[in-house]
């Protein structure tokens, strides 16, 4: 029951979902599973909000390292959470003017974008002290990168404006992108793609060690 | 009015707050960190709640039950009960006794993906990407088509090389493998650029909210 | 290697290289926030993506109902919001339809703030658009791709409601739009997954639509093979496509005032990889002749 | 493991319960007979010219729920009086029944996809195998003028899909590739995968520490233990490990994933048992540090800084750390092997490290150090497929330079 059900299950849904792509009726089954996974996907949510409550508040309970944080957190679920369940007007609930949309535009949205803004900085510090023309690939990197990066930039045209119109450094840029970027692209895409479907094929034939295959 | 004024302060505060993770860790950091943690949690499960759960489970029972009690008959709507049972054997992954149950979910997610997925980038990725690369090698009269076809079928040819296992890399194949690792570097150039270009831009957009929204330095 | 030298002087190069890296942080941070104080407009060059982009809606006549779906979130707003308003800003001005939709959570939202943006202007007041006449949001679904299929049979199957809880079938708009045979175009912002990718491969590729879109610069990139095969009408690259957008719309806004900040701050990073290398290089040589 | 026979049947069986049970089940509800509607017309001429063989049949490959249109666009639509707008589709379920309006087309367009819902409660469902008749309005600014009704004609769904050919063709290539190889490696024949620049790397990598006395820093990724890229890492520590048992270096490897932790304690202790120095193995040196992204990166620099180990391998998935961490080992003068599936990513590997192993090579080098019949069977099954996309491309280059476009032809596939 452990092994075999798991392994059965996935196999019959992936093969009815490849099925489907060839033979119009099994559409209809397709559609069911589909609205079954979004059934299983939103679980899984919960899942992982139910696991982020009982870590920061078992940290809270042993009094472990920053465990006033683990309040924090717990406090941060809660505000956007009552709000959002009950007092912003149910399934209408992230229309402007309520008070779920006005946490998520002054606490959430403010907090997200600068996580990431963060690594404005961090690109920087590594330029400067990590990324080396250590061999010619490395090189070849940092070349295609420096056009592009000046390239999109108006300061690229401004610099090479002793060349021709449209061989400038923003004409480079533009070919890079369009013709030995496309190429190396294509390239990575050919490869996933073949890896995606080999390791889907693993996964349906009950294959993938790490899905409780053999 | 005013509570725009008190949602400006509280964002300016909490961007401070990240930012100040630059000079180094500290309570203010780990503070707002946390608080990012907690509420991008809730965000998520505001939304599955109103988005997932009610229209896609709740909904269509209601629906079957309606039917049950209005009309007498078995809808075939019940048969969401089967997707709703196999979500709650999701949360037993918190309950280590009986954990093992979440496998059987996890297998139809994994099962529906890889069906999915399977042919989907056989075709997308895969048949029509090569049907793309199929150009013509000499454009008559079009210099810059020309040199842009050969650049585009010779890298994608080899690229391919350079992820082709089964030979090693020796000979004219090392040549071409080679000349397909300096493709994948400029793609990889490009990409270098495109993500700085990407960093930056955001953080602009936080400066430009720090000194002109939130200090109204900038008009 | 470091380790060997631990006692030997530094010379200047290593010194400089071993500097606090808060004071590169600090230049960072000058690069950005200073330039926003000028307001110097830049010329920015078109690329050929943008222009098919911009060109894909700027071609559809007027009545036409364009899809739009927001597929991002607040941590890519810098880069994605102005082509968000530059978008409604065009839409409403050649009279197009616009249905909005969201593979994340947080999509639709974005729409929303672009929308209160772009509804002060005075040329859009005046047109007094409605709400389900106009345009029309439904909201997010979850299921990523799954949805995206699905939508191709039918878009009530997977948005029943609008995002206020109306019915599909009560809204003008949506009268007559089953699937993706009754919009002319769809338009998408997407930041990662799922996102343009999956709208060419379940969209484009299945149910013949056409499809344009912007991107964050992390994976315009990655759009350009499926722009040269034709399955993707054109692709906006990040904050520098949102001015190209807007160039091309003869609306200079956000965007193109940010391009100053962004092109002084890749003229501070390839300074500093120059730096970087000249100083890793001639501390090598030093070595090798000592 | 079970035997090597037992996927086959397993597979087998599914395909005959996925086939036989719900393929025949299905069979009661739709019936199978296919039949064209026939042309009919005539036309009357009225101003503007009413649109002539206006045509219903199925619309091919779906489940049965739509109908298609196809009608001679009105003489006068681009010529003659050339006042056509539009064309309104109607749609009845007997000839002289009332006609409902179904759709809208602009002039210049002669067909319509009627496309009903499949659910019976729905308004718009469009039951299969029942007739319907049609008729097209040609519309011009208030007046019109009907064409004549159609011959019925009934939606049915269809078996295959004929526009994806090209599609089957390519998972069953793909499929049989992979299989055969995989039976062959399981057989136990050598399948032979190039040596891997940052592979070949490692024993010298780790005799560097060795000679320097310090230890080696191994780090998993941001991964979960389920991702490809975290179980082909697993592989590589596995080997890794071998060897510093070997050297009896010591292995720091700080992870961000409790369940990645064990198993990489569970992979590191296997190594040292093979190696023959079970006693060496410390398991305080495989440690859970924080799934917090920066807080573990913050984590990991620390111990890079005080430890400074000899080498660094970032082997998994990895996000936005990336250029943190290989920042840091690159300060603390650490020689660094990176690979990774993260396209995004792999730029900052590239130009900061030493060693970087490029998406798929990461599989390729955990196929060639674990030598796992199904890993390698799918990877030479993987290798073939690029060959032939190889062999496609340069052929269909040619054909399309002397313009052979039945070449071309080959991949069509139906959108």
């Amino acid at each position: 029951m452990r092994r075999e059900v798991p392994l059965v299950l996935t196999a019959m849904v992936g093969l009815t979902m490849i099925i489907a792509h060839f033979i119009p009726p099994f559409n209809i089954l397709k559609d069911l599973f589909e609205d079954w996974f979004f059934i299983i996907a939103a679980f899984a949510i919960y899942l992982g909000v139910l696991n982020l409550i009982r870590v920061n508040a078992d940290k809270i309970y042993r009094k472990s390292r920053d465990w006033p944080f683990g309040i924090v957190v717990i406090l941060g679920f809660l505000v956007i959470t009552i709000p959002g369940l009950f007092f912003s007007g149910g399934r209408s609930f992230s229309d402007p003017g309520t008070s779920f949309y006005f946490l998520y535009i002054h606490v959430y949205y403010p907090l997200s974008a600068t996580m990431f803004a963060l690594l404005a900085f961090f690109v920087a510090s590594a330029s400067y002290r990590a990324f080396r023309a250590r061999n010619v690939e490395a090189t070849m990197l940092l070349a295609a990168a420096f056009i592009l990066m000046l390239g999109r930039v108006p300061i690229g045209d401004w610099i090479t404006a002793w060349l021709p119109e449209g061989y400038r450094m923003g004409n480079a840029a533009d070919w890079i992108m369009d013709f030995p970027q496309t190429a190396g692209q294509r390239a990575i895409m050919i490869g996933i793609a073949l890896g995606v479907v080999s390791s889907a094929l693993r996964v349906i034939l009950g294959l993938e060690r790490a899905m409780g295959g053999d | 009015m005013s509570g725009e004024v008190v949602g400006l302060w509280i964002g300016g505060i909490l961007t401070l707050g990240i930012f100040s993770f630059i000079y180094k860790d500290n309570p203010f950091y780990k503070f707002s960190e946390a608080l990012f943690v907690g509420v991008s949690a809730g965000y998520w499960f505001v939304v599955t709640f109103w988005q997932y759960f009610l229209p896609k489970l709740i909904d269509n029972l209601v629906l079957a039950y309606t039917v049950l009690t209005v009309e007498g008959k078995i809808d075939y709507h019940w048969v969401y009960l089967l997707g709703g049972g196999l979500g709650i054997l999701m949360l037993l992954r918190l309950f280590p006794s009986v954990g093992w149950l979440s496998r059987w979910s996890l297998a139809f997610i994994v099962g529906t993906t890889a069906g999915l997925q399977f042919t989907r980038y056989l075709e997308s990725n895969g048949i029509i990407q090569v049907k793309g690369t199929i150009l013509s090698l000499f454009v008559w009269g079009d210099l810059n088509s020309t040199i842009g076809n050969i650049v585009i079928v010779v890298g994608t040819f080899c690229g391919l090389i350079y992820f082709f296992f089964s030979k090693e890399h020796k000979g004219a194949f090392g040549g071409a493998a080679r000349v397909g690792v300096w493709f994948l570097m400029i793609t990889f150039g490009a990409l270098f650029g495109y993500t700085v270009m990407s960093r930056m831009s955001l953080l602009i957009g936080r400066m430009d909210f720090l000194f002109g929204n939130w200090l109204g330095l900038i008009k | 290697m470091n380790q060997e030298n631990n006692q030997e002087v530094k010379s200047i190069w290593e010194k400089l290289l071993s500097i606090d890296r808060r004071i590169i942080f600090l230049f960072i941070a000058v690069a950005v926030a200073v330039p926003l104080f000028f307001k110097l407009s830049m010329r920015i060059p078109v690329t050929p993506v943008a222009q098919g982009t911009y060109q894909a809606i700027e071609s559809l006549p007027a009545g036409s109902k364009v899809l739009a779906s927001f597929d991002y979130d607040p941590g890519s707003m810098p880069e994605l919001q102005p082509m968000a308003e530059a978008f409604f800003r065009h839409a409403f001005r050649n009279d197009l339809k616009v249905i909005i939709m969201g593979l994340w959570p947080q999509g639709p939202l974005q729409a929303n703030i672009a929308l209160e943006e772009v509804f002060q202007d005075e040329d859009i007041k005046a047109k007094s658009l409605q709400y389900g006449i106009d345009y029309v949001n439904l909201g997010f679904t979850a299921g990523n791709e799954v949805v995206i299929d699905r939508m191709g049979h039918s878009f009530e199957e997977s948005y029943p409601k609008d995002g206020q809880g109306t019915p599909l079938s009560e809204i003008p708009l949506m009268r007559g739009v089953r699937n993706y045979d009754n919009v002319d175009l769809i338009f998408n912002l997407s930041a990662g997954y799922p996102g343009t990718q999956e709208w060419v491969q379940y969209a484009v590729d299945v149910f013949h639509v056409k499809l344009a879109a912007g991107n964050t610069a992390v994976q315009a990139p990655a759009m350009y093979p499926y722009v040269q095969t034709g399955q993707l009408s054109g692709v906006l690259g990040g904050m520098k496509g949102g001015a190209e957008y807007e160039t091309l719309l003869g609306i200079p806004g956000r965007a193109v005032r940010y391009m100053f900040s962004q092109a002084v701050a890749h003229a501070v990073i390839c300074m500093f990889i120059i730096i970087g290398n000249l100083a890793f290089f001639s501390i090598r040589k030093r070595k090798k002749t000592s | 493991m079970k035997d090597k026979d037992s996927h086959w049947t397993r597979v087998l069986s599914l395909f005959l319960f996925v086939f036989v049970s719900l393929f025949l089940g299905m069979q009661t509800c739709l019936a199978q007979e296919a039949e064209q509607a026939e042309a009919l017309q005539d036309s009357l001429a009225q101003p503007p010219a009413p649109p002539t063989n206006v045509v219903a049949k199925d619309a091919p490959n779906d489940n049965g729920h739509a109908l298609l249109v196809i009608w001679t666009l009105s003489a006068d639509d681009g010529a003659g009086q050339n006042n056509v707008v539009s064309y309104q589709i109607l749609r009845s379920d007997s000839p002289d029944g009332e006609f409902e309006v179904r759709g809208l087309v602009p002039a210049g367009e002669n067909t319509y996809k009627d496309k009903g819902a499949k659910e019976k409660e729905d308004a718009n469902y469009l039951p299969p195998h029942k007739d319907f008749y049609y008729k097209v309005r040609v519309r011009s600014d208030g007046i019109f003028s009907d064409s004549e009704v159609s011959l019925p004609a009934h939606a049915y769904g269809q078996w295959y899909h004929t526009g994806k050919t090209a599609v089957l063709l390519a998972v069953l290539i793909f499929s049989t590739f992979a299989l055969v190889f995989i039976t062959v490696a399981r057989k136990g024949k050598k399948l032979y995968i190039r040596p891997l620049a940052g592979i070949e790397a490692v024993d010298e990598a780790i005799g560097r520490a060795t000679e320097m006395g310090k230890p080696i820093l191994y780090i998993l990724g941001l991964g979960s233990a389920d991702m490809i890229a975290t179980i082909a890492s697993f592989t590589i520590l596995s080997r890794v490990a071998k060897k510093t048992a070997e050297y009896q270096t010591p292995i720091l490897i700080p992870c961000c994933d409790p369940i990645v932790m064990a198993v990489a304690q569970e992979t590191v202790r296997a190594a040292y048992l093979e190696a023959g120095r079970p006693d060496d193995y410390k398991q305080e040196n495989i440690y859970y540090l924080t799934s917090m992204q920066f807080a573990y990166v913050a984590g990991v620099n620390g111990i890079m800084i005080r430890e400074k180990p000899a080498t660094n391998f970032y082997l998994g998935k990895f996000y936005a750390e990336s250029l943190l961490l290989a920042e840091t080992g690159s300060l603390a003068g650490s020689i660094q092997i990176s690979g990774t599936d993260e396209i995004a990513q792999i730029p900052f590997f590239v130009a900061a490290t030493d060693y970087t192993l490029i998406g798929e090579e990461l599989y390729a080098a955990s196929a060639y150090l674990g030598r796992e019949p199904v890993l390698l069977g799918t990877l030479k099954g993987q290798d073939w497929a690029k060959a032939l996309v190889m062999i496609f491309l340069i052929l269909g280059a040619l054909a399309a330079t002397f313009h052979f476009q039945f070449f071309l032809n080959l991949f069509k596939v139906q959108l």
